[in-house]
């Protein structure tokens, strides 16, 4: 045969293999099959060299315009962050890569000593007890955590900030189907009013318009009225904010991509989900232990695993098994090499960038910036245009983000803006002239 | 892998094989990836600022590469050697993959960017919606599902979605095999379900009297894999998935061993109202370390509008579009954010049109030989949990050696001193001592020959000596581990001394 | 590093680490990575056709990534422990070099497209060779040769023209150390010189007298390391470059050990004509088992007109441009194709340029601090070749531990169970029983205390049990190889049994 | 200080070496160096961070026109060909590429095994004795080649062709200023003739307009009278023409850069060299040997070395030290993963784009193709512009190889077209259009 060109089995092979098994055909193996679903036509065309199949893939990529092809201020839970060259030389090698799940850890360790370390390397970033092993991403991240919630406090009423990212609510908003969850949505400044009777607050802080939120005060209103505070967060932050442990969340959740993991287009990325020791037996996925061999030597093994689906089945704390292992490798990898200094040094720019964009923007006519309060390294714009600011810059090569009259509730219309490490002064310049450009066009703005 | 040790003069705080980042690290110690920015502070108010310390480790980027170097050598991989867990369709992941994900126009693009400004991301995403609905033999793909289980919980609140669509709200009970998989059980109590177990036959079968048993008007549906677990395609399928629709249940596919129907038979064409696929095993994209995967889930048409959004669609003028649930009021909603692991699905595809139709055809009859082929070779020394021609995998169950005081754990340890990674163990739970092995088409009839060897050499020794194997494995970088210790006092962290 | 055996369940001719390629094919085997052309055969003269049989080995993807999966595990490498290899400079090396040379821009251009089409690469090389130029006090940079030695070769045969271009045939000796680099002599013999040798003083310098002697209106040149292959700096070096001045000849400079002069002196400002650059040793660009490397020639002006050609150059117009004899008529001419090992001078520029001024200048003193420090440690065990305070590497002599029954060689092997690369032994050659051992300056403290203990130890099982260290190792892939076997029957290929 | 990233020691750490060491500055240790050089001045602009540095070379990249972005024909010893995804994977593993020469056997077996391989897969494709673990590039393996005849007959006087590569032949010229050999040039075709006396007739095959030359006479030619024969040649050709060692050459070299290596603007490539068993000991550069450790197990080592510098010095074969040992394993990967098959395809592909083209090209007005004799994936396209049709050309964005006059003595003016398997057919079409507007606008071709 040879059309699978990763098969090793020569026409010989395949004969003695036959042979030994006493059948002269695979499809003595296939009786079972019924007859009329037999060798099925796929429509699959046919297959390529390994050659053709690049030229065919780059002919494709080649038709999406890249974040780094010009001015880039898209952001929010994806960001485009510089990636040191190390990462994905050290975390992409084949023996982390090609690995399963570490369910045999003698020959494992590599991968659950990174991942231990991982969890060792949030904590300390988010200022909390313990953190899993990795959720899908920010969204599932932020569902199972009110899941969670919900089956730490009997409760089945939560209640989400709208300034949370819109695919985290919505996300939310899907999960909760499931148990019939109360999913309540309120803007951050009325969440502490809004304790009563709910298994947990949902803040997002800096929220999905960057803007700085008072997560303490928020806390004390859960705990007061004894539910759960679940912080959403992004790495970044943390190096210059203080951490969800030190502001009195139970639970932190988040998007982890910004920790060295390339945006391909919104995944595969990493969940981050961390909490308070006391919660742990409820925390869904896979936590890595550390243990000693018979030998006495240090070791890691995969650990409360009663927790999971493959132990307990329909009583597990989530049906997670395949999650982003190495999603959560590479961004130990990024965390060790950025260490503390430039990874303040990353985020510190973006905010640098931000306000001094903002300031700017602000001086412009018929130009508002935010809400008026401390905001991190993004920022509403807001214009006469609207959303349909987006399309205007768009003509001239620059992207923003997503509309928020689309996607928020109750916050206004405009497009949000993401300044990074990667954020140059030749793309402020530009940004700068584009949306003087387009409110100068705009018949509301001129007016 | 290896026990040497590269010497870096770290104190440990117990005998390591690599000390820890925390302990490697140093203060004042770093790199210069980043810097500057330092007006920032002044811009972030007081009372927001960081006042707890920020201990993360102080290290340079030599110690860093060091570090990464020697744990990756620590690890087995299937990169480096055969890997046989049954379920888990450990295949060689093509090199070729991993660079397509990694062009610039697909891994520097941003899920936030306007459809016209990803045009080719959307039209792989888009054939490979049709790609997948060809091999599944469905009518509708979305590919937004993490992983496997992620599809089953995707399904089973389409399936909640459907009933309820139909003014059908009593349907609270959702049928799994006794061999199904952890997840879904898990899957369907996610979806506010209650879970019924029905038991297999003595073929290895579903029971079809016990699932028809419990059949009612309260079933939301009934999760099939097929292949099973036990590798055993299922051989009444048809009269299963009539079964439960009769009873206006759904029949959901769990298609983790798809490896085995590829060019045999479709899930599609068997009964089955939908599939999920997990690309990470049929399809060759890497398990990194134990993800990323992508669950892609095929359903059929009646299934099609509680789809999941965005949706990615094509629309009359060849333009591709992400449409939401202003245009999908029937779609459960998100259940990520964006249209899936974009980045396993790139690898899905390259795999997909790098083999075509022939390729996919070979893989699954390849798989199939494999597993036959290994289980004729082994059988004399094992029992075989149920004595029927498997798929692509097969269970033994070591009931035998557990005679002679050797369990199937001990059996695994002891491989990896033959230079093997062990297979999956004590699944499914419906073999005793279960020793599940799945070869994939992609190992050399040689290496399955030297398994086989190392597997009876085993068994041998366990009836002469089955001392022997409690101390395996000896040659691995680490002896067994202690893990009950690590369970009863979780160490889930750094924490200085 | 490992013995652990990946078990392939392929024959091998010999007990083996790791099978052959020639062992693990098998005939009918392949991947499909190119496919098509069949009409060619129709188009090559039957007379010129192939009928000498192909044997390339026959194997998969998958089997070919095992095999150097396997290995690369096999190896010591600088990503992996201490490599104080003294005249090595095995330093880090950066990964954002490795990433610099693989831009499309920079790897993905061919030296035949005209210079319009590649004024990014002309303009990095050209920035390469001003930088250069800067750090050794030159005035006149190519970046053609392609190695330390290659260098030498080209800068001998520069003296050579340079002599003519005077009228003065008659020089036809090389004057080097005893001390010197077996390269430099052998530059100087292909360029069609003699070579005469002058003896090292009491304090490690070029006995100054013999020199003298040695010099005279027949000598093209001088050959000095500096500092030279003791780690020791010419404390007359302006004297020795003065003395050869006046004999009317030129002095070389191997600069293999730049990398203690590094903001400390220029060969420049030292009396040097010119000095060749490891690259691959003082500017980070990665050893690659062997190679590439390159090696930047910096001249002073009377001998830019003898540079090779293509010197690229910058016009008034800022346009960068490739000269070639035309416009030089007095160069070598060319000493390979094209202007240099490209890809290696990017990684030397990216670290040049991420270092700057300030950051070579601590690269220098922390070489040289380490250096000393690591030499005050173990010193207390082993004798020092010469008594003066070293550069930025040092030798030790195994004199005293000879006497106890072991060797430079023993301990370098022992030094490998101690989970430590060796040091370069036996060279230079005026030590017996050299270590020649050079940390860098990225090896954290911690582990020169750990490497200097390991140093210790071993002299301590010397004096109490010599006998052990002739076993070393023993924790390495392989003990001890027969290299006298190796030479007394070579096999040097694979050929079928 | 803290200037060098890569630098591990905190000012603690150099205050305690300076103590162990018993001074107080490392100036103390530089006593040696006359006071006006010290601390010079260097005049290197200020560090960089990794980010800003990658942003630095990512704009200087951008300026090159890379051979990926359209019609490309350029090609002779440096070809753009398809490099399989695994090859850069296993090749640059660190433990490779950041390994020293193995000096140290029991642990670099990674290396000299690899090695070995690649002196063995070069051995079967050249059907040659030996090959050695390579040289710096093509030219400076033909230049060794004529010193190793030299040294072998005893003779000053080497023949070489005129339709070797340029670059070849005149690093030939330089090297032979170093003893002082007469280099004599003719044309191919006149080798044989002017056999007498020589040290060696050097030649290639396929020339370096492609042209296939009958080697087997320029061999009997130099045998008779004495000398060797030298063949250079392309690793790609091997795959479909008969080798040098069947050919009759005594010693075989060229440039293995084909072999899965990148264009790289010309370096580092690989110097391909063999020669007949009996000549190896006159034959320069690294070769590693099989043998055993003392338990018996295989291994490998660096073997006859008293050709090399560090034992002979002034009287080596060579004063090669640091070699291309990382694109000798290129280039091991690249033929294992290739095997047969793929070689041939990606050898026949070449060939047979370049004959469809050229018999398209041969139908324009005023074009003559190569001289009529066989050629093989490449030939000699010559125009009434002469070399100028390279800039007509480029005009249209097509990349075509140098002008020939330029070049080449007694082989007439034009440009050499290359094909290989990245050729695409539209790659053909754009250059047979370009070529026909090129000489239509042309006076002489017009008239
Ligand atoms: C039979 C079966 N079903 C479901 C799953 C879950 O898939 P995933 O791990 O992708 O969530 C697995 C994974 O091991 C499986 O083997
Ligand atoms: C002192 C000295 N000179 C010259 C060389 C030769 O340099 P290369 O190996 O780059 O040819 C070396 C390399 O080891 C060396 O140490």
């Amino acid at each position: 045969m040879g059309q699978n060109p990763y098969s090793p089995h020569t026409d010989a092979d395949r004969a003695a293999m036959l042979a030994r098994v006493g059948i002269t055909s695979v499809d003595d193996l296939l009786a079972a099959i019924p007859h009329d679903a037999r060798r099925p036509a796929m429509g699959v065309p046919a297959g390529m060299s390994e050659a053709e199949v690049q030229v065919h893939l780059e002919r494709i990529a080649a038709l999406d315009r890249t974040a780094g092809a010009g001015p880039f201020f898209i952001g929010g839970p994806v960001q485009r962050r510089y990636i040191p060259a190390a990462v994905p030389v050290l975390a992409l090698r084949g023996e982390f890569l090609t690995a399963y799940t570490p369910y045999q850890p003698e020959v494992s360790q590599g991968t659950l000593q990174a991942i231990w370390e991982y969890q060792s390397l949030l904590s300390e970033l988010l200022a909390m007890d313990v953190v899993n092993s990795s959720m899908y991403d920010g969204s599932t991240a932020v569902a199972e955590a009110a899941l969670m919630a919900v089956r730490l406090t009997g409760r089945k009423r939560v209640v989400v900030a709208n300034e949370v990212f819109s695919q985290f609510r919505q996300t939310l908003a899907t999960y909760a189907k499931g148990p019939e969850l109360e999913i309540v949505a309120v803007p951050s400044r009325e969440l502490a009013a809004n304790a009563a009777g709910a298994a947990c607050l949902i803040v997002q802080h800096p929220d999905a318009f960057g803007t700085l939120v008072d997560v303490r005060a928020i806390a004390e209103a859960a705990h007061l009225s004894g539910g759960l505070c679940v912080q959403v967060t992004e790495p970044h932050a943390n190096a210059l904010l203080e951490p969800p442990g030190a502001l009195g969340a139970d639970i932190v959740v988040g998007e982890g991509q910004p920790l060295g993991i390339p945006l391909s287009f919104g995944g595969p990325h990493l969940g981050i989900m961390g909490c308070r020791d006391a919660l742990v037996r409820q925390m869904p996925g896979r936590i890595v232990g550390q243990t000693v061999d018979s030998d006495g030597t240090r070791g890691f093994v995969n650990t409360l695993q009663t927790r999971e689906q493959h132990i307990r089945r329909e009583k597990a704390t989530s049906n997670i098994c395949t999650n982003e292992a190495i999603a959560a490798i590479t961004a130990s990898v990024y965390l060790s090499l950025m260490g503390p200094r430039s990874l303040r040094a990353a985020a510190r720019i973006g905010v640098a960038r931000a306000h001094a964009l903002a300031s700017r923007l602000a001086k412009l006519p018929s130009v508002t910036i935010g809400t008026g309060a401390p905001y991190f390294d993004r920022f509403a714009l807001r214009t006469p245009l609207g959303g349909e600011l987006r399309t205007a810059l768009l003509a001239d090569g620059i992207l923003v983000g997503e509309g928020i009259g689309r996607h928020y509730a109750d916050c206004g219309d405009g497009v949000t803006i993401q300044c990074t490490e990667l954020t140059t002064d030749a793309d402020l310049d530009a940004l700068v002239g584009a949306v003087e450009r387009a409110t100068a066009r705009h018949p509301v703005a001129r007016s | 892998m290896s026990r040497i040790r590269f010497e870096t003069g770290t104190k440990t705080e117990l005998p390591a094989l690599e000390p820890l980042l925390f302990e490697l690290q140093q203060p004042g110690r770093s790199g210069r990836h980043v810097r500057g920015g330092d007006e920032a502070d002044a811009l972030i108010p007081a009372a927001f600022r960081r006042t707890a310390p920020l201990p993360l480790p102080e290290l340079t980027e030599p110690q860093v590469v060091r570090h990464y170097t020697h744990l990756a050598q620590l690890n087995y991989s299937v990169d480096a050697g055969m890997y046989p867990l049954g379920s888990c369709t450990m295949k060689y992941n093509p090199k070729i993959n991993d660079r397509a994900a990694s062009l610039p126009g697909f891994a520097d693009i941003h899920p936030h960017q306007p459809d016209e400004t990803v045009q080719g991301a959307l039209r792989l995403v888009h054939e490979l919606q049709e790609l997948l609905a060809g091999i599944s033999g469905m009518d509708e793909v979305t590919l937004q599902p993490a992983a496997g289980a992620h599809a089953e919980f995707t399904a089973i609140l389409m399936f909640k979605a459907y009933h309820a669509a139909r003014g059908d709200a009593k349907r609270r009970r959702v049928i799994v095999p006794d061999s199904a998989h952890g997840t879904n059980p898990a899957s369907a109590a996610m979806c506010g379900f209650d879970v019924t177990t029905v038991k297999s036959d003595a073929r290895g079968n579903v029971d079809l009297d016990a699932l028809t048993a419990a059949l009612g008007d309260d079933v939301v549906g009934f999760m099939l894999t097929n292949p099973n677990t036990l590798g055993l395609f299922e051989e009444r399928v048809r009269e299963v998935c009539d079964a439960v629709h009769r009873a206006g249940g759904l029949v959901y596919g769990d298609g983790a061993n798809l490896n085995a129907l590829l060019g045999v038979a479709r899930p599609g064409d068997l009964g089955f109202d939908c599939v999920h696929i997990n690309v990470h095993k049929t399809f060759s994209t890497p398990h990194g370390a134990g993800g990323p995967g992508a669950g892609p889930l095929c359903v059929k048409k009646p299934l099609a509008p509680f789809l999941p959004v965005p949706r990615v669609i094509r629309d009359g003028s060849g333009t591709y579009r992400r449409e939401t649930m202003a245009e999908h009021p029937n779609s459960i909603g998100r259940v990520r954010s964006y249209v899936g692991n974009f980045g396993v699905l790139v690898r899905a595809y390259t795999y997909i049109r790098t083999l075509g139709e022939e390729g996919l055809v070979e893989t699954g009859r390849d798989a199939i030989l494999a597993a036959n082929y290994l289980l004729a070779l082994v059988r004399e020394g094992y029992d075989v949990a149920y004595e029927r021609s498997p798929m692509h995998e097969f269970v033994l169950t070591a009931a035998k050696q557990k005679r002679h005081g050797a369990n199937a754990l001990d059996i695994a340890k002891a491989l990896i001193d033959e230079g093997f990674h062990p297979p999956t163990v004590y699944f499914p739970l419906v073999v005793p001592e279960a020793l599940m092995i799945e070869p994939t088409e992609t190992e050399p009839k040689e290496t399955l020959d030297a398994f086989a060897d190392a597997l009876l050499r085993i068994a041998k020794r366990i009836e002469t000596d089955p001392q022997s194997v409690h101390d395996a494995p000896v040659k691995a970088p680490l002896r067994r581990l202690d893990e009950v210790a690590a369970a009863r006092k979780p160490v889930l962290r750094y924490r200085p001394a």
